[in-house]
């Protein structure tokens, strides 16, 4: 038997393995690849003007001792560390001087803000849902409910994405079609900035909560049933319990052990998903930063994005699972 | 039950409101008086960043070199304001020495930059000190190898001595695209490091200045200067918008929804599909050409560039054989849908193009005779232009010129007849062979292409590719695609690619000289194999005789007429040699929507300039713009 | 098992619903093999042509006639979705069995490595794997490249239950009779997880599916090779829903629907018949 | 004679399926009759199918399809007021449910919510009989819980941090912390090892003296009944072959399934091990004609095979259905 100070330690020592080794493999698959920043900025420099061929060879060398690519891969690796120790993701390469952490951080409260805000809202919604759907097995309403998550499920996210924006971009154009928040709005905590922030985030939250729903939906679905046929529930319900109660401390609240950490795992997923959700909707965030940087062969920017994503889903699922004992009493135990 | 009702009607209730909120403007810039414009480089990475002459650190188009930016001189791909040539900052012409060892450039007076300071030859000066004394700025390296000394005589005279005799210097300050933008003195030089400054907000020296912008790079807001009369471009009379907003729009298909919704006033670019969508539903829009093919084809020259380092593609009867494999009808119509304007010669079919190439040469062409070993056989087909427009006419009814000089303007002259039989005859001449349905290289390995296409990037280059990689397919010989994205430029450059197409030929438009691009296929400028290629000459290729014709060119004045005559040899010489294949020009579906502004350039009443917004002579476009 | 099947196929609905759907979309991807025409070639048939009774699912902007060009894309994708899953099966399988039959020191190095798997963010990684593989890239390469990257839920998963089989009877019995752990695994732990990887099935297709549509749609992938990402990808460059073109969206992604809808339906008829609850026995009957 | 606190009277409840198109009728309880006095432990026996588990479940109305109840009544005696229980609303069930009538489950390790302290499981079940504010109500549990000597920290802790043992007798003072009049006890010890069950039965005969409550105890467990009922029913087939005062059953058992119920508890001395009785229990969903044992039966008659025989009560209360018990009135009921 293992006591809850050891399991913290245990588990810390594991998030800083997984976090080096999660950087590590970042490292070696950005270096790998044939994109030269140096060329990219020499193209996009001379893409539509008239340069002799003499001068580009000028520029290459510059431009390779600007960014200081000159060492070899083992002095990289080793400056990289370094920087990365002291908090410094180094200058971007593509945005040459502008450091890697002003341009992430410009980014990320919008992607942070939109997947957090949606997968909660998906998680909470399609638990809600599901755990009801469950538990009342006769209703017709859930029953509806349920067709209509699954249905939406398999549907490739692009594709529902986009049939909104039509919808509602388009056909009945009720809703903004790009963008964050208004053009040429102050940046202001007034209620015109964050009335036009939640009008332009209607949309992508929408697309999110509809492909997400059905997995949650069905998940939970299943979970209560299983949870249903437990003695405990049958025990309360012969005993006479409420049955709002029944809901939700003995069903539901058995049922969502297993989905807080299914919760945990989603989050991994919020730096792969919201790059076809910032491209239809035209959001800002890290996912067109991420296409334009891994484009453009900026490593320093993809190696930033990265390391933050890596270092953000480890840190997530190591409070979930420090917080895992307040949800499910038995994990104490062990 | 009762409560899936209440949900239901507060669902409604919702969005009753929102209906009632959304329909407000899309921003609080009166729209009457806002241009909005699409910014094809999208969402601009490092928003803060105004210092253009910094290497990629910033948005190039976002307003920033077309509204804010200015030089000597610009050349238009039309036919500009009052000509092509336009003396921009520069009061005349550039003037040589007769070995081309000194420019003089003559200053306008009364040009102010919009923080009230004049421009004088001083900010010339400047600037080209700095490009001397600082590596990898934007123009450093070109300054660096040409410029020996700059000069100042005057506040309204810059003398340049250069290094070398060049008689095409002055292309460094013409714009075309872009070309070397001018900076404020009185700014940088309070400004440190000029790699390092970011030049928020810009100090600019064209008629607007910058409002405001999106931290995220989603947009960029232009006002027009209460000034503007102290800049070039007031010559041509008052910039009609008081704001130009660059917005991002999204993918193609939401550049055609915002238009349609009237909130954005000039799509760049879009499909064909989104074009045709737009002209079907929209009567407000319109493309350069009034009906089909609406786009505006660029002085630009798309084509199949073969890497002619590549033992196979060295013999030029395998470079012509696979030309004549291509139905440029079927490639047309899966490109653009039948929209493209083709060229059989290495010269875009756009502005001053065909008078000066395309039309000369069409006698020559029709009798150029290929030998294929066992027969001679005239390849040209002037019909094929008219054979499009045939094809198309059925679907598209009235839209559809039957003018043969329209025809000829929009859809492009002749091209190569499709021969398999004489493909097969220059191919087995190079020691290639047939056996079953599969052809062979003179070493038994299996004739296979790889033709690298950009992709998402080029949707209707990527057609393209698709369909010459099919019609090569058929013909037995094993040709795939492959999608080169983000790593485009370095494998073009690295010689990385088998074909690709992509464009190597690239004019002024409105000037004949071919120097902006045929000066760097001279033979001097190709790289060792593995060696990355400097632009343009992608296809690696090297010839004695077009050396001494780009030789020529450089003793010959810009505007000396000897040097149209050298460009016809140039051009008769690729058709010969056939180191690329010449396809059509590359056509841009811009879009502009009549609802709030007139007066866009077009090709049958204002051809006046290129009506591409990321071009930095749109400037010329706001002075001719209307409120509606 | 075969009599298993056909009771379920007899006796009960949603399985033999579930069934009929994957027949049908299986008996479709089938078709492919009798196309008349080649997979890429484009404009052989009219364009645009809305579905009629010559084209029964119309043609595209390419002049593709779809319900072949679908044919195929369909099978790509299944053989795609199948392939992914099987590889990423097996390793979630070996490693997951192995780290909780064996436990201490081994199972946490292989848990750590499992818990990096679930925190490297895919998107970035499989897209820098396209540039680096480039023209080599395949469908074959990227299911492998999948079936990498998406082993660790289902390991983790695996993991829980073999660590629960460890200390039970059978399992003791089995090292006393001098089983080698091999043995022990394929023998006697396997048949008790695999419904687990039944059930994990149809999430890791409709994961690899749904990223391969990603990829495709935005261009990272092999557009040689028609699959409904790339159908889709084709689609969104002729600009297909704004055009009108709705037949190019809606029957792939009537198809993918279909697919799942059958994939869910088996597993969770499969599940409900197989319940791992029971047969691990937590609960009498 | 006091009025019966739980009076079940031809009791009919089939499980009814029509799943994969056949319809199917499990026959689980067929006509019961039974009726349970005050202060009385009413011992169920009978092996696994035989109907127990059906009948409770029918009896505390926890009826889930396929369960249909086709016939009779289930009428209890609270405090002289009668409850059908079939015929209740659910608000009034809730009312006497834990009030009146509890349970003592089998599985003990899984009556308890894991994620719930024990001291909410109480409040649960238990707060809203009692009617008094939150502290004196776990007062009444800590007194409650001393009673049975538990100690009052059981409260704080999780059902997981329990023993087995410790975990049944929690939810036995769960199941009488409101003092209920009916308790139904559905085989509480059958999981428990020999020590901890001994020790649990003793609670539960302490408990039921205390408070005078009737039990419905149900268990497989010959040896069990023996030590704790004061009557006796038991079950074949979905009906009761036989009821009497458990000592009297014990003694002179006369049903022959009965008497092969007592006969197969192990004895000290017992050279051989005990005969199994030949064949298995019926499928009730299709039982066999006549009487349900008679496949089973060593004295099987063709009017065991043709006819059901009654239950037939005789003088003494002693109720048995069959055509040949085993006892001197054999001949009297073939006539």
């Amino acid at each position: 038997m293992k006591t809850y100070p050891t399991y913290i330690l245990t588990r810390l020592g594991q998030f800083v393995l997984v976090v080096f080794i999660g950087i590590n493999i970042a490292f070696i698959v950005t270096h790998s690849t044939p994109i030269d920043p140096v060329e990219q900025s020499i193209a996009a420099a001379t893409q539509y003007g008239s340069t002799s061929p003499e001068a580009i060879a000028l520029m290459r060398q510059s431009l390779k001792e600007l960014y200081g690519l000159q060492g070899g891969l083992a002095d990289q690796y080793f400056a990289f560390w370094r920087r990365i120790l002291l908090g410094d993701f180094g200058p971007s390469l593509s945005a040459f001087p502008t450091p890697v952490s002003v341009l992430v951080g410009r980014a990320l409260p919008w992607t942070a803000g939109l997947l957090l805000s949606s997968t909660l809202l998906t998680w909470v919604l399609g638990n809600l849902l599901g755990g009801l759907a469950g538990y009342y097995r006769q209703s017709r309403a859930l029953r509806f409910a349920g067709i209509l998550a699954m249905a939406f499920h398999p549907i490739p996210y692009y594709v529902v994405a986009f049939v909104l924006l039509i919808v509602f971009g388009y056909l009945w154009p009720i809703l903004p079609l790009s963008g964050g928040y208004g053009m040429n709005m102050t940046r202001a905590l007034s209620w015109g900035f964050i009335g036009s922030v939640a009008l332009h985030s209607i949309l992508p939250v929408l697309s999110l909560a509809l492909v997400g729903l059905g997995g949650w939906f069905m998940g939970m679905r299943s979970l209560v049933s299983n949870i249903v046929t437990e003695d405990y529930v049958a025990y309360a319900e012969l005993g006479g319990v409420k049955r709002s109660r029944i809901l939700a401390s003995y069903v539901m609240r058995n049922a969502l052990v297993p989905q807080v950490t299914g919760l945990a795992m989603s989050l991994g997923a919020i730096f792969n998903g919201a790059i076809i959700t910032e491209q239809v909707f035209g959001y800002p965030g890290v996912g067109t930063l991420l296409v334009s940087a891994v484009y453009a062969g900026d490593y320093s920017l993809v190696l930033g994005i990265t390391t933050v994503s890596i270092v953000a889903v480890s840190l997530a699922v190591l409070l979930i699972d420090l917080c895992y004992p307040l949800i499910d009493p038995r994990v104490r135990a062990r | 039950m009762r409560t899936w009702r209440a949900m239901a009607l507060s669902l409604l209730a919702i969005c009753l409101v929102v209906e009632a909120r959304a329909q407000g403007p899309i921003s609080n810039l009166p729209r009457k008086e806002t241009l909005i414009v699409e910014n094809p480089e999208g969402t601009i990475k490092n928003a803060g960043w105004f210092n253009i002459w910094a290497i990629n650190a910033g948005g190039q188009s976002t307003g920033l070199h077309q509204l804010g930016m200015d030089t000597f001189w610009y050349i238009d791909p039309q036919k500009g304001l009052d000509g092509v040539w336009d003396n921009s900052l520069a009061a005349e012409k550039p003037i040589y020495n007769a070995d081309f060892t000194e420019m003089t450039v003559k200053l306008r007076k009364g040009i102010f930059w919009s923080d009230g300071v004049e421009f004088t030859a001083d900010d010339v000066v400047y600037t080209i000190e700095t490009h001397m004394k600082a590596n990898g700025l934007r123009w450093s390296a070109p300054v660096q190898v040409n410029v020996a000394q700059v000069l100042s005589p005057d506040p309204q005279t810059v003398v340049f001595k250069l290094k070398k005799p060049n008689s095409r210097f002055h292309a460094l300050f013409t714009v075309r695209w872009n070309a070397m933008w001018m900076m404020p003195k009185h700014v940088f030089e309070k400004a440190g490091d000029p790699l390092k400054f970011a030049f928020d907000p810009p100090v600019t020296l064209g008629p607007y200045t910058l409002n405001s912008y999106d931290p995220n790079g989603k947009w960029f807001i232009w006002q027009k200067r209460p000034d503007w009369q102290r800049t070039s471009v007031a010559r041509f009379g008052e910039p009609g918008p008081k704001y130009v907003a660059y917005i991002d729009p999204g993918p193609p298909d939401k550049r055609v929804i915002a238009q349609l919704n009237h909130e954005l006033d000039i799509i760049h670019d879009t499909s064909p599909e989104g074009m045709f969508t737009i002209a079907k539903q929209s009567q407000s829009s319109h493309g350069w050409f009034k009906g089909f093919p609406y786009a505006h084809p660029d002085p630009t020259l798309p084509a199949v560039v073969f890497n002619d380092e590549l033992d196979v593609f060295k013999n030029r009867d395998v470079r012509w054989a696979l030309a004549l494999l291509i139905d440029i009808k079927a490639v047309s119509m899966a490109s653009y849908r039948g929209a493209a304007t083709i060229s059989a010669i290495g010269v875009p079919p756009t502005g001053a193009g065909p008078e000066n190439y395309h039309s000369p040469l069409e006698s020559w062409l029709q009798s150029f005779e290929l030998d294929t070993g066992k027969q001679k056989i005239r390849p040209y087909d002037p019909t094929i232009g008219k054979q499009i427009a045939d094809m198309l006419r059925p679907s598209l009814k009235d839209q559809i010129p039957s003018d043969p000089a329209t025809i000829a303007k929009s859809f492009g002259r002749g091209w190569w007849k499709p021969n398999p039989q004489a493909a097969t005859e220059l191919l087995e001449r190079a020691g290639f062979s047939k056996k079953g349905d599969k052809w062979f290289l003179p070493d038994g390995k299996p004739f296979a292409i790889k033709l690298t296409v950009e992709g998402e990037g080029r949707p209707v280059m990527t057609r393209a590719g698709s369909m010459i990689a099919q019609q090569w397919r058929q013909f037995g010989i094993d040709a795939t695609t492959t999608v080169a994205q983000g790593s485009m430029f370095d494998r073009r450059a690295a010689g990385d690619f088998e074909a690709m197409i992509t464009w190597s030929v690239e004019t002024w438009g409105g000037h004949p000289d071919l120097s902006f691009f045929l000066d760097s296929w001279h033979s001097q400028f190709v790289a060792a194999p593995g060696k990355p290629q400097p632009p343009r000459n992608w296809q690696r290729w090297s010839n004695p005789e077009l050396d001494k014709l780009i030789e020529q060119i450089r003793q010959t004045a810009f505007d000396d007429p000897k040097g149209l005559e050298l460009g016809r040899e140039y051009v008769k010489l690729v058709v010969r040699e056939m180191p690329t294949i010449p396809l059509m020009s590359y056509n841009v579906f811009t879009v502009m929507d009549d609802t709030y502004w007139t007066g866009y350039p077009n090709a049958e009443t204002a051809p006046y300039t290129d009506p591409v917004p990321n071009w930095a002579n749109t400037k010329y476009m706001m002075v001719r713009l209307k409120p509606r | 098992m075969g009599r298993t099947l056909l009771d379920l196929l007899r006796f009960n609905r949603q399985f033999a619903s579930g069934a009929a759907l994957l027949l049908i979309v299986a008996a479709y991807a089938c078709l492919s093999f009798f196309s008349p025409y080649a997979p890429n070639d484009t404009y052989v048939a009219p364009p645009d042509v809305p579905p009629d009774w010559t084209y029964l699912m119309g043609t595209t902007s390419r002049g593709q006639d779809l319900f072949w060009l679908l044919s195929f894309a369909i099978r790509n994708t299944l053989a795609f979705g199948l392939a992914v899953a099987v590889l990423s099966r097996l390793l979630a399988l070996a490693i997951g069995l192995v780290a909780g039959y064996s436990g201490g020191l081994l199972d946490r190095a292989l848990m750590s490595l499992n818990d990096t798997f679930i925190v490297i963010p895919l998107f970035p990684i499989l897209v820098l794997f396209y540039f680096v593989m480039r023209d080599r890239m395949s469908w074959g390469l990227l299911a492998l490249m999948m079936a990498c990257l998406g082993w660790a839920y289902d390991a983790r998963l695996i993991r829980s239950v073999a660590m629960s089989l460890r200390h039970r009877e059978f399992t003791e019995t089995g090292i006393f009779s001098g089983m080698s752990m091999r043995q022990i695994l394929v023998e006697e732990h396997l048949p008790y997880v695999l419904p687990i990887v039944f059930s994990t099935t149809m999430n890791n297709i409709n994961w690899s599916i749904g990223l391969e549509v990603t990829l495709s749609v935005l261009g990272f992938t092999d557009i040689n090779t028609p699959t409904i990402g790339v159908l889709l990808y084709w689609a969104n460059q002729h600009t297909a829903l704004v055009s009108g073109i709705w037949w190019w969206i809606f029957f792939p992604v009537l198809l993918v629907v279909m697919t799942f809808i059958g994939l869910f339906l088996l597993a969770v008829s499969m599940n409900e018949y197989i319940d791992p609850r029971s047969r691990l026995g937590r609960r009498a009957p | 004679m006091t009025s019966p606190v739980l009076a079940v009277s031809d009791l009919r409840a089939y499980y009814r399926t029509s799943a994969f198109g056949v319809q199917r009728e499990v026959r689980a309880v067929d006509d019961v009759s039974l009726a349970i006095q005050p202060g009385e432990i009413y011992g169920l026996a009978g092996e696994s199918s035989s109907g127990k588990t059906t009948l409770i479940k029918t009896i505390a109305n926890a009826i889930q399809p396929p369960l249909q109840v086709l016939a009779g009544s289930v009428l209890f005696d609270f405090a002289g007021q009668r409850f059908d229980i079939h015929a209740l609303r659910p608000r009034e069930l809730a009312a006497i449910r834990w009030k009146h009538l509890s349970y003592i489950m089998q599985g003990s390790m899984n009556v308890l919510n894991p994620v719930r302290r024990v001291r909410q499981t109480f409040v649960d079940f238990a707060f809203r009989h009692i009617g008094r504010p939150l502290p004196e109500f776990l007062d009444v549990v800590r007194q409650h819980l001393q009673r049975l000597h538990l100690e009052p920290q059981v409260l704080e802790a999780y059902p997981h941090q329990l023993s087995g043992g410790m975990r049944q007798r929690v939810t036995i003072a769960l199941a009488t912390v409101c003092r209920p009049q009916f308790i139904i006890a559905d085989e509480p010890t059958t999981a428990l090892d020999v020590v901890v069950q001994k020790g649990v039965l003793g609670m539960i005969h302490e408990v039921q003296r205390a408070l005078g409550s009737s039990i419905l105890f149900v268990t497989h467990d010959m040896a069990v009944h023996a030590n704790l009922s004061d009557r006796l029913g038991i079950m074949y087939a979905g009906r009761i072959v036989e009821e009497g005062r458990t000592a009297d059953v014990f003694r002179a058992p006369r049903h022959p399934y009965t008497t092969h119920l007592i006969g197969s508890l192990p004895h000290l001395g017992d050279a051989a091990p005990k005969q199994g009785l030949p064949g298995a229990p019926p499928n009730l969903a299709d039982p066999p004609p006549g009487c349900r044992f008679h496949p089973r039966c060593p004295r099987a008659s063709d009017l065991c095979r043709r006819d059901v025989p009654a239950l037939e009560t005789d003088a003494s209360g002693h109720r048995v259905a069959c055509f040949h018990p085993a006892t001197e009135s054999v001949a009297e009921s073939i006539s």
